[in-house]
């Protein structure tokens, strides 16, 4: 019986290396299935049988605590990750110690636009809107943000040309050559947190195994290689 | 059997309001100028269209009556309809056209009767072939064997042959008779084609605007709209028996009461047979005195009973012969000059290839 | 064929195919029979019933799939129910991306059906009639068979636009591999690779080929009909 | 005008080789049985099927011709077509569809004109009407109308006259025979009435299994198939001057080189015109002696030229009176038994209404 | 109506309308000639041609999105071309969806209307040949209005399926509040934010409402035709 892993998209490349690692080292089999957080979300609460949910977004893992889907003492935030201002490799522009409005609306021209996820609902979205708002630079831009569907539909616009700014996460950023990355924010701007857990259902013993292979060292190191950010005193943290 | 239609309906600007009774095992032709309401009331009688009220009753059931809100599905009327237009399913090759009703009939037609049928018509070379490019005829012979075979109650036809050629239309009109006898099954018919009409149909009903004109229908006469000026052209109607049948000379003796008529052999009739033959009232000539050294051997003596004229100056002049009408059409001109009376008696001349061939 | 695809691209493509042919299958008859009661002239309640109809297609597919996710979920009263009843379970099987995309593409199904059984003259229905045929009997063997042109038209956009059913489908079964990720899914998940791309490619190709495989056959089936008709 | 075919063509197992001309301002039918070719035939004509090998000319211009490479699109070759089955537009009214042709003819008719056919068809009271629900003669009629006012080099007419009641019809040969005359059109008719043909056609052609059949088509004589037995039937064909109309009468004289004949007044004739009459060799009489006291006033004086035996014991006598031949129809019964012989003189008898009232 | 929702709203139901009546409106008359073409006896090219009209349907409408933002972006030559000698841009405006809704929906479009014309009795076309109609002139008076109940569905059925396009607009012009934002862009927001429940319910009403008062203009439309000919 092979254990399933409910992650969100843009984990797909770490985490399709990591459990093949884990697979070969256990030979646990391990089924994947990759989507939006918030469908994953919405699938367990239906009834999905997952044994691990890795969102990208802990409001998502909250609302499935909430509905007490999860083993909440499982859950561990392990990963973060961090935005990056990028633009396309074509401009040749230099990177920028600091940003604000004046810079971003030069660079922006008459017609261009700002790439990013929907800060709606789409995690890097809305984690990019929070920290342009503390820069105080959302008002003066928000009129001019194209809303991308993903995170990768965001960094696509930027890498084919079409908008001379974008955010994105610094992961998808730095595997991508056709952009230059301009700006990094800083993780406490943006606070991002994966949150990985088991699910209330599983009583599995292989999903904690996983669940544990990709906490320890060795998976963090993978996720690293990736770009994410490993948060130092990470812990199997309560919910609020 | 017998049918009984007495309907009224009106779709738009047009009225239709029909009342007639076919007899047992009758053909009655419907026949009148075009736009007049035929078609309209042979689809009533098969129940595609379903009138405002009326009757209709087909050998004591009732297919439709409005008073006690009765009105039988078409698919039960048990009906052979051959439509104006054809009607051929174009996904279906000629052999399960022609079968389609006779696999839904109660009693199917046997295999012999199918094949004699399918020979009849002329059509073995196409059961194969699918509609669509098939000939006018073709289409209209497939559509009468297909309505044939469904073994109907009631045989409604609309112009069934008007794209036939004559030998195949002799053809198909003996075997609708032989089917008329045999199944003794009324039979209503749509044509243009009087000597169609004449020579197939007991009685024959004129339609006028949607409503049914009075024609002089007795046995023995029948009365039909005349080419020339628009009056009605009187036909002398006669009923015999065949006496003698003389293969070689292609002829045969009709017998009736007072006379004898000799007709060109054209069906393979027997003799003993009783049958009714028809003279167009043109083909009809009168002489003072009996003639001899003549091409025809019919001259029949016969006594003027009436003379009407007609508004064109025309005279039709009715004799009889034992107690059998005979009509004839004479110019009025002639008729004064040759100063003929009620009361005379007087030879009646036709041709044997005359008799049953009647035109207008 | 099988040579430059990987085992999990080849078990996407035959899920495809799987999901695609059963949507197309399990909803043409009901297809057939929607478009025939649309054809009928007016009757209470058709024009609802057309709107019901077309629904799927106006609702985007995410909203289509969260519907049957919340209709049909093991948690849901319909579902539980089904699953209690019948052992049958839509929600992340591959049955129950055949049934989304079933329904999404159900209107394409009924509108081209109807639009051949409205375009058949009347006068061979009525003949039919005459000549004995009940109204199932007409149906059958009337109806249907000069439908047919809107049946397979039907049936082939069904099919190709089924293929690419994504949205439904991941919202309703999820993206699990083996089981419910067909190419376009398959297409997501590369895409959301660094580096994905080629695979990503060689996924379109694959679709594009299994469509026009399928319109290729429909084409030779749409010959044959038309060739024998014009015997 | 002239119109000259020349085609060979095959589809699958039916196989078309015709080879005629239309001579100016001609009207030539096309007779044949179901499936002879004939609809396939001026389909062709019409460009709307492309022959195999074969050239089609119409008034000198190259229609179609293989070796030359040449196809005229239909749409170019200004031709009037009366289809078999009618062919009207379903999503325009009668008018729109009566207009379509004329709307795209290098010379539009007349508002007079356009309104003085919708009378004579009769059809006034459909124009905002569509053709769905007309009936089969209100169809027919409008697609004549329809090629008529397409202001055509060629008329092709194809059993225009099916669904047409005897009137209507009258009506529509008339105008046939004007327009051919007005504007010295030919005209292709096909038509299963013998009747039709007859009275409209300089030329007829036998059409059998794709292949034009002699017959003996001379001007003073038409061969035609009989009914009876198959075989061909000849009618006198008889070229006149109109001496005398009695109107009071309904008659009018017909006088030609060695005799004159009476008929009844049909069509408005006027004194002086030049008429071709036909006379069905069922009709006449002959008489070994002059008679009198007839209803009948024709009686010409002729010499028997010919016998001909046909294989059923009929005999077909030529006469001539004059230089023109008159043919007779006689069981050869009768023909022994008067003892008739080339050179006789005898009486040909015919009433007036039979003239110009040809039937099979 | 406009009581219960709120400005962003009736914004986006306006934009959903503008799109999808521009995306059938400039789709439709190719998606006339295409099914015309289509019609026509074997020539060479028209399974490749089938194939490529099928292809948006085949695909996933993100990958279709993609395509499109690879080839008319401003970056890519086509797009560069269009902007440079018609100041034509597609990318972020409100066009742009309409073209992608276009070309999601063309498949159906043609769909119908072929069928439609395939129904047309080669007869009348004939007959209009004998009448002095050329090509053009038969298309306009014959072919077109014949085939003007397939038209009518084709029209219908995009418009209904452009209202519910999401993959490809999102993909293509992104999601501008205003510009780009149509009706489903604004229910999948609300789907994918917790408790957005009850604001996608609501759109999901707006968009049912649009759909059927296009539904109900189609049909008196067709309506209107079918009397017409009834006359
Ligand atoms: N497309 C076709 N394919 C095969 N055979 C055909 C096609 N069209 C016509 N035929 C055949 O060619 C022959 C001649 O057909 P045509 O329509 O010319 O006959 P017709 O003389 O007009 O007969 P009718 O008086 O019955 O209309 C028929 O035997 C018919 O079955
Ligand atoms: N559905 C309809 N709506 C309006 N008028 C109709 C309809 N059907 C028939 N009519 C009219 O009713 C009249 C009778 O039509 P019907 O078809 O019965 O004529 P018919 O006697 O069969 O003529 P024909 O010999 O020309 O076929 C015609 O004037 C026709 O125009
Ligand atoms: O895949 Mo996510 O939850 O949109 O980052
Ligand atoms: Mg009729
Ligand atoms: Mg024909």
């Amino acid at each position: 019986e092979p254990i399933t892993l409910f992650a969100a998209a843009s984990l797909t490349g770490v985490v399709n290396e990591a459990t093949n690692l884990f697979e070969k080292e256990t030979g646990i089999k391990v089924r994947l299935v990759f989507a939006s957080s918030s469908t994953l979300a919405r699938q367990i609460e239906a009834g999905a049988s997952a044994d691990l949910y890795f969102s990208a977004n802990i409001k998502w893992m909250d609302y499935l605590v909430k509905a007490a889907l999860i083993k909440p003492e499982t859950l561990i935030k392990t990963l973060s990750n961090t935005l990056v201002l990028i633009s396309p490799k074509y401009l040749s522009l230099d990177s920028l110690a600091t940003i604000d409005t004046q810079t971003l609306n030069d660079i922006l021209g008459d017609s261009g636009l700002l790439s990013m996820g929907d800060p709606d609902h789409v995690p890097v979205g809305i984690y990019g809107k929070k920290a342009l708002k503390q820069r105080g630079l959302w008002e003066p831009l928000h009129r001019r943000i194209a809303r991308a569907d993903n995170a990768l539909a965001a960094l696509t616009l930027v890498s084919r040309g079409e908008t001379p700014l974008g955010i994105v996460y610094q992961t998808d950023a730095i595997h991508q050559p056709n952009v230059d990355i301009l700006f990094g924010f800083e993780p406490e701007e943006t606070q991002i947190e994966y949150a990985l857990a088991l699910t209330q259902q599983t009583s599995s013993d292989d999903a904690k195994k996983l669940l544990n292979f990709l906490s320890s060292a060795r998976g963090l190191a993978l996720f690293e290689k990736y770009g994410f950010t490993i948060l130092k005193d990470y812990q199997r943290s309560q919910p609020n | 059997m017998s049918l009984s239609v007495k309907i009224k309906h009106n779709i738009e600007s047009f009225d239709l309001d029909i009342n007639f009774e076919s007899s047992k095992h009758g053909l009655t032709a419907l026949f009148g100028p075009s736009g007049s309401g035929k078609s309209l009331t042979i689809n009533i009688i098969a129940g595609l269209i379903t009138p405002k009220t009326g009757t209709i009753i087909l050998n004591g059931q009732i297919l439709f009556s409005s008073e006690k809100s009765i009105n039988i599905a078409t698919h039960k009327r048990r009906i052979g309809y051959v439509f104006q237009d054809f009607r051929l399913f174009p996904h279906l090759s000629v052999k399960k056209n022609l079968l389609f009703g006779a696999k839904r009939a109660r009693i199917s037609p046997t295999d012999d009767e199918t094949n004699s049928l399918i020979k009849l018509l002329d059509i073995e070379h196409l059961l194969d072939r699918y509609p669509k490019h098939l000939s006018g005829g073709e289409k209209q012979r497939i559509a009468i064997g297909r309505a044939l075979l469904s073994e109907p109650q009631l045989l409604l036809l609309d112009e069934p042959f008007a794209a036939l050629d004559h030998h195949r239309k002799e053809d198909i009109l003996k075997l609708i008779e032989t089917i008329r006898v045999k199944f003794q099954i009324p039979i209503l018919l749509i044509s243009h084609s009087i000597s169609d009409v004449l020579r197939l149909s007991n009685q024959v009903h004129l339609l006028s605007s949607g409503r049914i004109v009075p024609a002089d229908i007795q046995t023995n006469l029948v009365s039909l709209p005349d080419s020339a000026n628009g009056t009605l052209k009187t036909l002398s109607r006669i009923n015999g028996v065949i006496e003698e049948i003389d293969v070689k000379n292609q002829l045969i003796r009709i017998g009736f009461n007072e006379g004898r008529l000799w007709k060109n052999l054209i069906t393979r009739y027997s003799v003993g047979e009783n049958v009714v033959v028809k003279i167009d009232p043109d083909d009809v000539i009168l002489s003072l005195h009996q003639l001899s050294h003549l091409t025809t051997l019919n001259q029949l003596k016969a006594k003027i009973t009436k003379v009407s004229f007609v508004p064109i100056n025309h005279v039709y002049i009715s004799l009889l012969v034992g107690c059998t009408t005979i009509h004839c059409r004479v110019g009025s001109d002639l008729y004064m000059s040759l100063g003929l009376c009620v009361g005379d008696e007087v030879y009646t001349i036709v041709t044997r290839f005359s008799i049953d061939r009647v035109v207008i | 064929m099988i040579d430059w695809i990987t085992p999990i691209e080849t078990e996407a493509l035959l899920i495809s195919f799987k999901v695609s042919f059963t949507a197309v299958l399990i909803s043409l008859p009901l297809a057939i029979a929607t478009a025939f009661v649309l054809s009928k002239p007016d009757f209470f309640g058709k024009a609802l019933l057309d709107g019901l109809v077309h629904l799927p297609l106006i609702l985007p597919p995410v909203v289509m799939g969260y519907l049957l996710l919340i209709s049909l979920g093991t948690r849901a009263p319909l579902g539980q129910w089904l699953q209690e009843s019948f052992g049958i379970r839509f929600i992340f099987s591959w049955t129950g991306a055949a049934l989304a995309a079933g329904i999404v593409t159900f209107p394409f199904q009924v509108r081209a059906i109807r639009l051949s059984i409205e375009a058949i003259d009347p006068g061979l229905i009525n003949a039919a009639k005459t000549l004995g045929a009940g109204p199932f009997d007409r149906f059958t063997s009337i109806i249907m068979p000069l439908a047919l042109p809107g049946i397979i038209a039907g049936a082939i956009t069904a099919f190709a636009a089924s293929l690419g059913e994504f949205g439904a489908i991941i919202t309703f079964v999820s993206n699990i591999p083996g089981e419910t990720r067909t190419l376009p899914l398959a297409i997501y998940s590369a895409i959301q690779t660094p580096g994905g791309e080629n695979a990503a490619g060689r996924l379109v190709v694959l679709s594009i080929l299994l469509a026009f495989s399928g319109l290729v056959l429909s084409d030779i089936a749409n010959r044959h009909i038309k060739k024998r008709m014009n015997q």
